[in-house]
């Protein structure tokens, strides 16, 4: 290997530079489109661009080679300038086979690039992608620009040095194509190749032809003639804030988030939870930070899950509980026995399309509903929603702060673009943050269970093991203070009253809302939640860029809302409220403050596209 | 400061809540929260130690009435908050009381999977063949036939055996024996010093909805040919005249009670009670009548690793590989970048 | 017997003529308590006058004899006139013990009459009731009209001959009381001797013995000179409807609507459960119609309930599944794959209050929430309230129409106060009813699980056993027509809109809503739903009697909405809500129509008392 | 006018549906599709009657590929769906299809009261002791010490075995067979001539996240010796000399493998297998070596009334007694009166 070669290209005289750029590589599950992706990432953000990921796959766990439904996708926005979705339409599409194209290409910008391989476009894949004819003859991409290789062959040549079979020369296919994107955006291969050494540590005749296909497509694209086809960029370093970084997914952050949680709390983390799509990263991510006291429980089903969770709360531990939908749905009794006996509790809902099995691998957020009114009886409990794969973390930590210091359970909702898309992150030192340590009781003097801080109108948390606090606590009905069985009809409404006041209490422990971008008043809010807030933030600021007035308002309180959200709306004419649902914040918001909060809804199992918000502001500030 | 009263010292009655006890006059339930609180001050163990955790139903009123830590919980599902307790916290002595329909109706698979697991705690189990807080309708236990309210012309379910059931599920430990019995107490402690899931199965009369349903098998005048109390080691003998055994027809590979000094029979063909063999455990556990008498005592116990202390184990691996974890370092882990 | 004994008493001369009376039987749960209330019940009812019962019955199944705990309580308001809830206030209280007078006496109206039976206040039950001083003697009681009578001496008296047992005598206690109430309002005992005659046909000496106290107590009242105490009252007879009556409880009643729903269907009914308070009656009042073709199936659990009633519904039968908050809350997931594969299905819940198990025995209307948005995704359905014991019948028939032509779940909402409460009822007849039979599909020609009618978007019911039309359906979303698992975004979003719309377009095939009282447009809405109807109903008439602008709108749908209710409610200058919840259908009317719908809330677990909403009337009246 | 087709006329092929088939390539519920549809030709069922019910799972997308009524239900619930078919329209031929994750870790429940009822119906597992569509982690049959995403430091559940708990749980059908397996047809059809419940255990291979887990049973070269095909009637005998064979010991109340023609063992000393009884079943399903072969076949066939024929005769019964019930005149019994 050639040391000259793996170093960065510097900007070549005909590379056009541009503010950012949306790659879409595709391909069939088995073709390891998603790790080409995240290498992509990588090199990416070491390139000092902002980015956003989000990754495509399949619902079958591996499907028919060749078939439109076993395609696997990952597509990547980056830029010179701070970026907040994934990229409405790829500029570039890569697809390793003829089911990829046929999924992608509606997608692409028009007059974007396509980067295909011809090896794989052969009789039989184009029948199973359903083509009747070869689209790269019959004319139908006409219009765009056209990159044809044979992937399969050059990269086959490239590695026949090592010996493989042709299956496993085959497998090498992401990385000839990676070498060749990484010279068309004139990246550094260096990261990549490291990165091959350390996963094959094992295997070096794989990390060397997979290295070898790497530079071969790298090689390839130096001599193709690439401006008059797909054309060479460059991309410059995006401003943002110095300080290490890393990549990471909503799923990940979640995870460390919850660590985070406890252990400012002072806590031992219990988490109980039975595998769902998308959630079960949360669970695998946190199996493996055993040394972290960290204690998961794989239970037989989501009512287990939650009622072991609360069993660990109730034992002093900071039980945490997580799910999808359909999940969440069964636990509903149980969230009632958490509130009934006001035990820290958080619970995670990685929403999904719904309703029923609806959509698995696809994102919505159709659970606010459930939320904020699922359960019988008055039940009141907080929701949070995290915005993005990195403030999982933070939303993490406010849900554990707000279960301990309210003795409540806490929603905390996040969705299956956001669990699984990535993002670079500016690492967070927990070091240095303010601790908010739990008081257990200990002190029997003067100890009623249902005894409460006058201020927080929490209850004392009495942990089994203590000598001298024995009591009994149930989801009957408890009298204010002793917390024995009580059935007066007088205690019960006091008693609904305090869990009301305790909740909506919390309002003055949160942050008044301000809006992201915008004026506090003017025409328009766009007000939304959750993993919206990528495609309306830049909506909002190109409106904004336009000379619009139009701000941006994105609440990760849901319940209770901050304190002041009601008089901020009330400055704006109009109200609307993009959500991937059938319009359920919407519902919330005109409860509690009157206004004709329009809802701007999508639900297809696909994030918003930023020009569908940009339509709405236009359509809302014109009607 | 606390200080923990050494429990050695504590009387019965100590174990006694302040709340008065509601189940209806001549409940079963009397019976078996007395022996739990007669056992309980002979157990080595801290009165603050104790978790009594329950689902729903008459029975599952229990925690109230103990001074110990409790937790009444939502029907059914007993099984899961007392896993995630014992798991959180292993030196917490947990005591599960549930009813036939809140362990084996909506409970059946936190049942099942605690079993499985082998946490460790004690399961009573107060089977009085009826839903008992809801008024009397019949139960998985309840005899098939049985007129109630839902099953006006006779159930038509099938009945199940709870310890069969548990067998099936993989306990380590299963017990029998009913409320008013004298020694429930020794019974209890059997399966406290089980390390892992004990199960005891207790029948108890429900006087309002259930009246005399096990008289056939504990009315005075039919104890003795009807009951056998299982003891490891000692031959299987019942009856009046201590002539009755249980014999393997190694034929049929089935029980069959016969009469030693009848037919040639001696006390060898007699079964010697093993409590650490399953297959015997389930054959005694299915037995109802009407020709073999009911087990009781200790049928099963057959100890395993338990369910926490494996957890713990892998945590203290885990935390012995990493001395002094960080979640700094663990963030900074990895692919990262200085900007 | 006297044979001129057992004839209606004439209206003595002394006999206070009064438009209602409330009367409430208190004593221990082993007294007899809510056989007394009912045959006082049945025999009002024949009287001519309109009533309304409320059986309050103690949390435990048999407490211990003489506590607080474990006092019965029948409580029965009727009149000359018509009546519409139990009462406010006793007129009478009658006490078989101290601990029935401990938890009654501040139920009382100021001046009401008392009737105790002496020979219960002995030191033992006094102390047991928590009594220091016996209130007969201690002046406590002062202000109200008291009539002392050693009931129990006087029974064992009148039954010595039947040589019962102490105890068997005693048990005959609640007769000799309501004799004497009976001469106090000058009724007759035919009905209740034929009754006793029946009940005991195997036991004669019972039978004797009870009547022989019933007779024993009216022959005291006529002896005693009861004008100076407790007084004689004469109640006319309320107009009426003519024709056939009964008296029913909503459990009954609902009961029986859902045969008669399902006969009118056409269907078999198939009814999954599994036993909850106060929901149980409903299985067991279902249990005994078999000759009906009723499938009732106690299931093991509420989640095996309603999966073996979609079941059913799947294999053709109208699948019903019942239970109470809790319960309700386990089914959310399963309710969510009925509305994603449209089959029909009625949701009995029979509210209690909450959150968690709550107080089981006590009345809410809370979970109103849980029926319009308690599930994953965006899961609509079709929600109806019963508001009062026959009434049930009515809307079981209704939520039997909409499942089945609208191939839709149907929550229907009673509570625990409307199953156990009575009232007297013009028995319908179901013969003269028009019929909604159901087609289910048989012709293959055409037929696809998923196109649909195009005026009631519901799609076709295909049944296992039918040649020809083999298909299959499932939890994930189906492509629109063909039903086939479909990951299309574009599908998703119409399955949604259609799912939407077919429910709201329901709004055009139920009734405008109408005032129940009052004109249609005026200065106050008191909107309201399921059991509150009674004391707003009163509560209105009273008001609207002294000439308030006020109407009662009551609504049976609560979702989807009447089609113009929004209109019906802007007519008023202020509307407010009464709900027994912390504020639940509010929410529902600010958000669909912005109007500020002001909620008057009680969560006691006791009805609304009429004067709680005439307060709550003027109080809106004047702010 | 809708004529129904004829099953006999039917091939294998008829009975597969439109939809293309979405499992990985080289999973082994290829094999039990294959099986199934080779099955139904055979049975004399009307094809419009069979409804394939199933949970959520890799194999619980099976009825999606039968021609067939399938209903392809929420995780776990199968076997109530599949109650209230069948109550509904006993006529109906029921099968279930579900994973060892979907019957036996959420639905453990639904299965132990399916099983008690004796509903009638066949349940076909597809045990390949992993959650497959959720992407590999442990599931309740799991290997102890398994690593998957959720155990990355073993698993520390002990694994339940299925078939004993189906006995444990008053099951009068279980048999045992694997994916590939040619005569699973047959197996298959013992279970639909059992009027009740009947369970079969199928091993199938995961080739994706637990590739091969069966192989210390199912590879060629050990088959012989790690299996054993039980027949009513026939002794239990296997081994690739057939000279290996099941014993009763009755000093310790176990089995153990014997060799005929080894210390003094003959055909006599080996166990014959009887279907009917209930013990033996037990024994023979808790075997899962080492030392001990793996049973295949029918291990227990002990037909008992069905759930739905009871409810059936109640409801004829009840409409003999009235011949032609009135709501009308139900309303009117009792007491009313005219104004
Ligand atoms: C989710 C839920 N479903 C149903 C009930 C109603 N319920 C309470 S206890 C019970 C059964 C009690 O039977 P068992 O467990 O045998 O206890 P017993 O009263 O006989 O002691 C039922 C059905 C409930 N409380 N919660
Ligand atoms: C209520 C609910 N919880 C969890 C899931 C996620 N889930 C789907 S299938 C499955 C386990 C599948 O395992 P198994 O039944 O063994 O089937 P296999 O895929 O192995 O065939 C899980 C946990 C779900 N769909 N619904
Ligand atoms: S109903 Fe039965 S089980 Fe319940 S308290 Fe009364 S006697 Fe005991
Ligand atoms: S994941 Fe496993 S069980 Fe699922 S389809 Fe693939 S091979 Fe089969
Ligand atoms: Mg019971
Ligand atoms: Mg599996």
């Amino acid at each position: 290997m050639n040391e000259l070669n793996i170093k960065a290209d510097s900007v070549a005289d005909n590379r056009t530079a541009v503010p950012s750029v949306v790659i879409r590589f595709a391909g069939d599950s088995g073709d390891g489109i998603q790790i080409t992706g995240s290498r992509f990432t990588d090199t990416t953000a070491l390139a000092g661009n902002d980015l956003a990921t989000f990754p495509d796959f399949p619902a079958e766990i591996r499907a028919p080679v060749g078939t439109t439904f076993g395609v696997s996708a990952f597509q990547i926005n980056f830029g010179a300038r701070s970026i907040e979705t994934h990229g409405d339409e790829p500029d570039v599409l890569v697809a390793l086979n003829p089911a990829a194209l046929m999924v992608n290409i509606a997608r692409l910008r028009k007059g974007g690039s396509i980067i295909v391989d011809t090896g794989s476009f052969n009789a039989r894949n184009l029948k199973k992608a359903g083509y009747e004819t070869n689209p790269l003859e019959d004319g139908s991409l006409d219009g765009y620009k056209i990159l044809e290789v044979d992937v399969s062959k050059n990269v086959l040549e490239a590695v026949k040095e090592f010996g493989l079979s042709q299956k496993e020369g085959l497998r090498c296919k992401n990385f000839w194509v990676l070498g060749l994107v990484y010279w068309i955006y004139g990246r550094d291969r260096k990261d990549t190749i490291d990165w091959l050494r350390a996963k094959f540590a094992k295997r070096p005749d794989i990390a060397d032809a997979n290295i070898a296909a790497l530079n071969a497509g790298h090689i390839f694209g130096e001599a193709a003639e690439l401006s008059d086809s797909v054309g060479l960029f460059s991309v410059g370093k995006a401003e943002m804030k110095p300080g290490l970084y890393r990549t990471v997914t909503g799923g990940e952050a979640l995870a460390w988030g919850l660590v985070a949680g406890s252990q400012l709390a002072g806590l031992e983390a219990f988490f109980g939870s039975y595998p769902i799509t998308p959630a079960s990263p949360i669970l695998h991510s946190l199996a493996k930070l055993k040394q972290f006291g960290v204690k998961t429980f794989q239970a037989e089903d989501e009512i287990a899950a939650i009622c072991s969770a609360i069993g660990a709360s109730y034992a002093g531990a900071l039980g945490i509980t997580s799910s999808s939908g359909p999940g969440i749905a069964l636990k509903g009794e149980a969230i009632g026995l958490a509130i009934s006996t006001e035990l820290p509790l958080v619970i995670v809902n990685s929403q999904r399309a719904g309703p029923s099995t609806g959509l698995p691998t696809k994102t919505e957020q159709s659970d606010l509903y459930q939320s904020v009114y699922g359960r019988n009886g008055d039940a009141p409990l907080v929701v949070l929603a995290a915005h993005g794969p990195s403030d999982c973390f933070e939303v993490a930590i406010e849900a554990c702060r707000l279960a301990t210091k309210y003795m409540t359970p806490v929603m905390l909702l996040t969705d299956g673009y956001i669990g699984n898309a990535a993002e670079p992150w500016l690492i967070p030192t927990i070091a240095d943050r303010e601790p908010f340590t739990v008081e257990q009781r200990t002190d029997p003097e003067g100890y009623e269970p249902f005894n409460r801080n006058p201020e927080t109108l929490a209850r004392p948390w009495a942990v089994p093991g203590t000598p001298g606090l024995e009591h009994r606590i149930g989801g009957i009905e408890k009298a204010d203070g002793s917390g024995h069985i009580s059935y007066e009809p007088a205690n019960h409404q006091t008693m609904t009253d305090l869990r009301r006041n305790k909740i909506l209490g919390i309002a003055r422990d949160i942050p008044e809302q301000k809006p992201e971008q915008g004026e506090s008043t003017g025409k328009l809010a766009v007000i939304g939640w959750g993993s919206t807030y990528g495609p309306i933030s830049r909506a909002v600021s190109n409106k904004l860029k336009e000379g619009k007035s139009v701000a941006q308002i994105h609440l990760r309180h849901l319940w209770p809302l901050p304190a002041n959200l009601g008089d901020l709306l009330k400055g704006y004419d109009t109200v609307i409220v993009p959500e991937m649902n059938d319009g359920q914040l919407k519902t919330v918001l005109r409860d509690q403050y009157l206004i004709d909060a329009r809802p701007v809804t999508k639900v297809t199992g696909q994030p918003f596209k930023i020009t569908e918000i940009e339509d709405a502001i236009d359509f809302a500030l014109e009607n | 400061m606390n200080v923990a009263v050494p429990t050695q010292k504590l009387k019965p009655n100590d174990f006694a809540s302040d709340q008065e006890v509601r189940w209806c006059p001549g409940c079963g339930d009397y019976a078996i929260l007395k022996a739990v609180q007669r056992t309980l001050p002979d157990l080595d163990v801290a009165k603050e130690k104790y978790v009594f955790v329950s689902g729903i139903g008459c029975s599952s009123r229990f925690p109230y009435y103990m001074s110990t830590y409790g937790f009444h919980t939502i029907h059914g599902r007993a099984p899961a908050f007392a896993t995630g307790i014992k798991i959180t916290n292993p030196d917490l002595d947990v005591w599960l009381v549930t009813g036939d329909g809140d362990g084996f109706s909506i409970g059946g698979n936190h049942m099942l999977h605690v079993l499985r697991r082998n946490v460790d705690m004690q399961i009573l189990l107060c089977n009085n063949e009826i839903y008992g807080l809801t008024k009397g309708q019949y139960s998985p236990t309840s005899g098939e036939g049985l007129r109630t309210p839902s099953s006006p012309t006779g159930s038509v379910d099938s009945p199940l055996k709870p310890l069969v059931f548990a067998l099936g599920s993989g306990a380590r430990f299963v017990a029998r024996g009913y409320d008013t019995q004298k020694n429930l107490p020794d019974v209890f402690k059997r399966a406290h010093a089980h390390k892992g899931t004990s199960l005891v199965e207790i029948l108890q009369n429900c006087i309002v909805y259930n009246d005399a349903v096990f008289d056939d098998v504990l009315a005075r005048d039919v104890a003795a040919d009807k009951q056998i109390h299982v003891e490891h080691g000692k031959p299987l003998i019942f009856g009046t005249d201590k002539n009755k055994g249980i014999r393997m027809n190694t034929k049929t590979l089935t029980l069959e009670v016969v009469t030693v000094g009848e037919n040639g029979i001696t006390e060898e063909d007699i079964l010697v009670h093993d409590e650490t063999n399953k297959a015997l455990a389930t054959m005694l556990a299915e037995m109802d009548g009407p020709d073999l008498p009911v087990a009781l005592g200790v049928l099963y116990c057959n100890p395993s690793a338990t369910y926490e202390q494996a957890v713990e184990s892998q945590m203290a691996e885990a935390k012995a590989k990493s001395s002094a974890p960080s979640l700094d370092a663990l963030l900074r882990e990895g692919h990262t970048w200085e900007l």
